[in-house]
């Protein structure tokens, strides 16, 4: 349970994070479209706490909270978004692309399952080298409608890869996030992991916003994939942020306000019935409030920290220079 | 004369052609973007709801769903939204639909339109940020379409709605904001037919887009301060082109600049190059210049994006630099 | 019966055209790569005399006997195959793109699942418009490996469009034509029928040499295809003949012979042992035989009418001009 | 030194490169395509099954399963076969692979190869027929190797195998049984240096792939009929473009044609006039002629394809065109 206590302490450290991103955005610190996390960070952080950093990742272009659960150096990611020369990629990718290749996430990619065959392709490298690593491979619900995900479900399970495919459908109502079918508008499935099946993949379905069912399941995974299983795919369920709903993220309801942990009927109307639902902070906060292990001071405190950090990467990543002019027409090509 | 905004104007086609075609349908549809004049198409979402479909992000079938449909009768628009996703279906837009009229000799045709967005985004970075004229160019069988201003948006929709042949339509996220007079009832504008922007004596720039809007920044700027007279020629579709009215301004000013947004190498610039010098040689006074993005993905720094963007400042220098031939 | 023997003289005809269009190949009449039909022939006239000629069909790089099937003018074919003026598409596809737009069959991509989309995209046409007609889709089984099919098998379910995907399965051992599973080594699936199942399209394996069995199964969905129940998915196996198995065409073992129906044993040992199994004509012979609708006499006799056939139709295709060079430009864009 | 086939001198660099490099893989591996010199290539397919992974027809996937495996450490060459089926998957080819390192500030190497067929060939009609190197050079982050003559096949197949980059290298089916005398140890060719494949004083000419030879028949009938002297240059990779060499040719000649195998506009030959146009304007008698493809999809009738082909007489005549200009 204490160790839940640091999980929540990661998940605040994400939404603080995000929030300061939007922040940023608003007041045209960065331009380009963007994407937050907000709603998904107990995927990430119980998928990848799963996995071991000798792994590979891919991630997509909503990838704020994979990098930080992986434990990319939020000051590296926050230039990234920004555009600065410490950032991840040297400010060149920016939100879209940041990416951290010494964490092994090689590059990332912002088009629909651009990532998906890659991700196959590293696997197919692994499996050559025989060593025991595994990718894991990243996307939402929309990857499942591009043509190149049936492609590549087909050439890895042929191939027995070891990859772990990590599906977040994060457009699910509340009550249908834990099991049962659970039919999207733009596919004719009733359910995503059906689509799997027929390839020879097992497919499992898992609540996003629960940290620990997503770590105890991409545990197992990760073992069976390593054993030389094959792929193996996961849909983690997760309920849209109303901030996400719009064309650009909005701190709807304003920021998150730990105090409605304790009362989340006290929150602004246009979050109250997400936040009391589907808010994994919210609900893994009431996890160990009813198992004594949270209090509203001690929830407070951390927050406080946690600002205070979040506060320290704006301001450092702030303070750096933009990516330099004089590099734009660097790495086209790699030297010889 | 009232005046609108691109998206104003395109939306206002919209509506029109959707009365006057009941076959008319749109796959998904996403005018406008992610502009804040995105909102001004709410009239026609509102009004045509059921001529639109809302898809999966699957663009290689919507590609081929478009064909099929146009193929039987329906005059089918397919939205991929912006110009990079076309790559994810563009081999139903080059090697299909721009085939289907020439492989069955003139039997059937294939009038389906793709839409999309183009041009380079602030902050959108390498992906997001890919320019296909080109590459479309490069592709015969496929009407392209590149409106400007807000007339020509509403005129040329028009004419694509009419086309017998597949058509790309390609408009600017960064136009849709763009005022001007526009006809209480716009005229289809014929393909083919380019624009003179602006008349000028020393020296002709081509230049499609968001870019023809740039290059007359540039032609007041050279005008204001080194008195150089430049003509504008936007020739608003690359398929028909209107390698005529180009040619005269070039026989007239002697000297072009041809400003553009595709990649250098193999771009449309490259095209423009290509004809003029072979239909102008004795008129020219010298080499054209290109203004185009660099051989360089787009980066997205911001100082970094300044060096490769296609500005009003750059088409100035290429304008002045001709300008000294004699 | 009598039915069927006239379905064994289409057959035949079939036969003997595309072994004429292997010889003009071979004796350079025309160039460029093309594929054969045959082994398939039974498939395409099961499945066409299963449909009006008010539906529409679309077909692949392997059209002749789809187009033969569906009633085009097999010198128009043969001129087209060519590149005569005369061809259906005025010899400008060639084998190809040989396609029948007077016929509802309004181009022919040679790309696999090119055609996928496009017919989707017709049935759209025809929901939209609200004819009770449907599509009929051809495609190999290397289709199924295409992102694209997956794409439209997805869209179709959803908007329920009146397709039937016929889906020539022609790399099976006799054994498996008829049912159970059967795995492709390029496709993870253990059948081909499964992939579609999550989409909600229902999945039908039938034994493509088998004519009345394709035709009755074809009637049947197409009448629900009629009704609105959305898109059909047909399995039709058949075994590759041996002429198919390189790179071009070849006439492996000499030209059909008619006896071979009574004496499959006699067939030179190349293609031995697929004419016992595997040969539509000669499986459809045996069941006329057997039911004392065929003699050899008779069969021969067929023959001779039917090679006769054919004889005129590359004798008057030959005679055509080539399509001339005057209309190269020609259609690149249609008038206003 | 031995003669061999293009198809022999590759498949020996293939035997060398994959004794050389253990990483070097094969998804799936089709050379020689359909040419009957697919034969050669025996050795190969024998010695290292091991190396090839047969594949279904999934182009996108394919492509992007070699960008992954190249940047976690393998040397996959992705084989898509023709050249027109590379629009299946060109998404992960220009705007995965090419945009990979500059995505990453050169953190993350993508040397990925992609192979195909390229060139048009008898009786492939539309579909079958498409030639993407414009496409391709318009997509920066690609290197584009072309290989003419059969030692070239080998020495840039093994720059190749060594490149940190994604390359694509297009061969030509028509070009297999193509025979020259090969050293027994055939040497890495740099990237960047153009061959000059034949000199001459009065006409420069710019050909790639299957038109290098069909330049060199035209070059020696107007030696022949016309007295006039051509220099051949191939410039062997698009990308790096050994620039340098064209334009000191032009320097000495004063004339040029660029005759190649893509569509006309946006093509490759417009990209070569609009650089020489503009390094060597002074020098220039008169305009830059093209020999290319025409804005026609290939049509399958003999006599048809014959107009639209490149062909040595079509050069011939371009050359003579430009031989007049004083
Ligand atoms: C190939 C491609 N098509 C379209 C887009 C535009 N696009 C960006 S995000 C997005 C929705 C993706 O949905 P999903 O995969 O569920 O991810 P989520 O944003 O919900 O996390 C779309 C359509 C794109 N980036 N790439
Ligand atoms: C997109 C694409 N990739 C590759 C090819 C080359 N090709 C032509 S036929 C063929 C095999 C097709 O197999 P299948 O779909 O089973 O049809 P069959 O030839 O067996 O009838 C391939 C790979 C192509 N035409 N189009
Ligand atoms: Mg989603
Ligand atoms: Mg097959």
């Amino acid at each position: 349970m204490s160790a839940l206590r640091e999980v929540l302490r990661r998940m605040l450290f994400m939404r603080r994070f995000e929030e300061a991103v939007i922040a940023l955005f608003e007041r045209g610190d960065f331009e380009g479209h963007y994407h937050v996390y907000i709603g998904q960070e107990a995927t990430a952080l119980g998928a990848l706490d799963a996995i071991p950093p000798t792994d590979y990742m891919y991630t997509t272009h909503r990838n704020h909270g994979h990098l930080l659960a992986r434990g990319a150096d939020p000051t590296g990611l926050m230039a990234e978004i920004l555009g600065k020369v410490g950032g991840l990629v040297g400010g060149r990718g920016g939100s879209y692309h940041a990416a951290w290749p010494e964490g092994l996430v090689p590059v990332t990619s912002a088009l629909v399952a651009g990532n998906i065959p890659q991700a196959a392709g590293t696997a197919l490298a692994i499996k050559r080298k025989g060593t025991d690593q595994l990718v894991v491979c990243w996307f939402g619900d929309g990857a499942v409608e591009e043509g190149a995900f049936y492609e590549t479900m087909n050439l890895s399970a042929m191939w027995k890869l070891p990859v772990l495919y990590l599906c977040e459908n994060n457009s699910v109502p509340a009550p249908y996030r834990a099991m049962g079918q659970y039919p999207s508008s733009t596919h004719a499935a009733r359910s995503l992991t059906d689509v799997v099946a027929p390839f020879g993949i097992p497919g499992h379905v898992v609540d996003g916003t629960d940290y620990e069912a997503v770590r105890q399941l991409v545990t197992e995974l990760a073992a069976r994939c390593r054993q030389g299983d094959g792929p193996q795919f996961v849909e983690a369920r997760t309920s849209r942020w109303p901030g996400s709903y719009g064309l650009w993220p909005a701190q709807t309801g304003g920021p998150f306000d730990v105090r409605w942990v304790w009362e989340p009927a006290g929150a602004p109307e246009e979050v109250r019935e997400w936040t009391a639902s589907s808010d994994p902070i919210v609900l893994l906060g009431q996890r160990l409030a009813a198992a004594g292990q949270l209090d509203p001071e001690g929830l407070s405190q951390l927050d406080q920290e946690v600002k205070g950090e979040v506060a320290t990467v704006v301001e450092e990543a702030l303070a750096q220079e933009d990516a330099p002019a004089a590099q734009t027409l660097a790495h086209v090509f790699a030297d010889r | 004369m009232p005046t609108m905004t691109y998206a104003e104007a395109l939306c206002q086609s919209l509506l029109d052609t959707c009365e006057a075609e009941p076959n008319l349908i749109f796959i998904p549809a996403a005018f406008g973007g992610l502009s804040p004049h995105a909102k001004s198409f709410a009239p026609f979402y509102a009004r045509f709801r059921d001529r639109i479909y809302p898809a999966p992000i699957s663009e290689i079938a919507l590609c081929g769903i478009g064909v099929g449909a146009a193929i039987a009768g329906l005059r089918p628009v397919i939205d991929v939204l912006s110009a990079s996703f076309l790559y994810q279906g563009i081999a139903q837009v080059v090697n299909e639909a721009a085939n289907v009229h020439y492989m069955t000799d003139g039997k059937t045709r294939c009038p389906v339109i793709f839409h999309a967005m183009q041009g380079v985004l602030p902050g959108e970075a390498a992906q997001h940020n890919r320019c296909l004229s080109a590459e479309l160019w490069n592709s015969p069988g496929l009407e392209i379409v590149l409106p400007a201003s807000p007339e020509d948006a509403a005129g040329l929709w028009k004419t694509a709605v009419a086309s017998p042949n597949p058509t790309v339509f390609m408009d600017h996220q960064l136009l849709m904001g763009m005022t001007a007079e526009v006809p209480a009832h716009v005229e289809p504008i014929p393909f083919g037919q380019a624009r003179v922007v602006r008349s000028g004596r020393d020296v002709t720039v081509v230049a499609t887009l968001a870019v023809v809007e740039r290059a007359v920044r540039a032609a007041e700027q050279v005008e204001a301060s080194d008195s150089i007279s430049v003509e504008v020629i936007d020739p608003r579709t690359l398929v028909p082109f209107d390698e005529e009215t180009i040619v005269q301004s070039v026989r007239k000013t002697g000297r072009l600049v041809v400003a553009d947004e595709t990649i250098r190498s193999c771009g449309v610039a490259a095209e423009v190059v290509a004809r003029v010098q072979e239909r102008c040689w004795g008129d020219l006074k010298g080499p054209i210049q290109r203004v185009t993005l660099p051989d360089v993905p787009i980066p997205f720094s911001r100082p970094q994006e300044a060096v490769v963007a296609v500005t009003p400042e750059k088409i100035a220098q290429a304008v002045r630099l001709v300008a000294r031939y004699q």
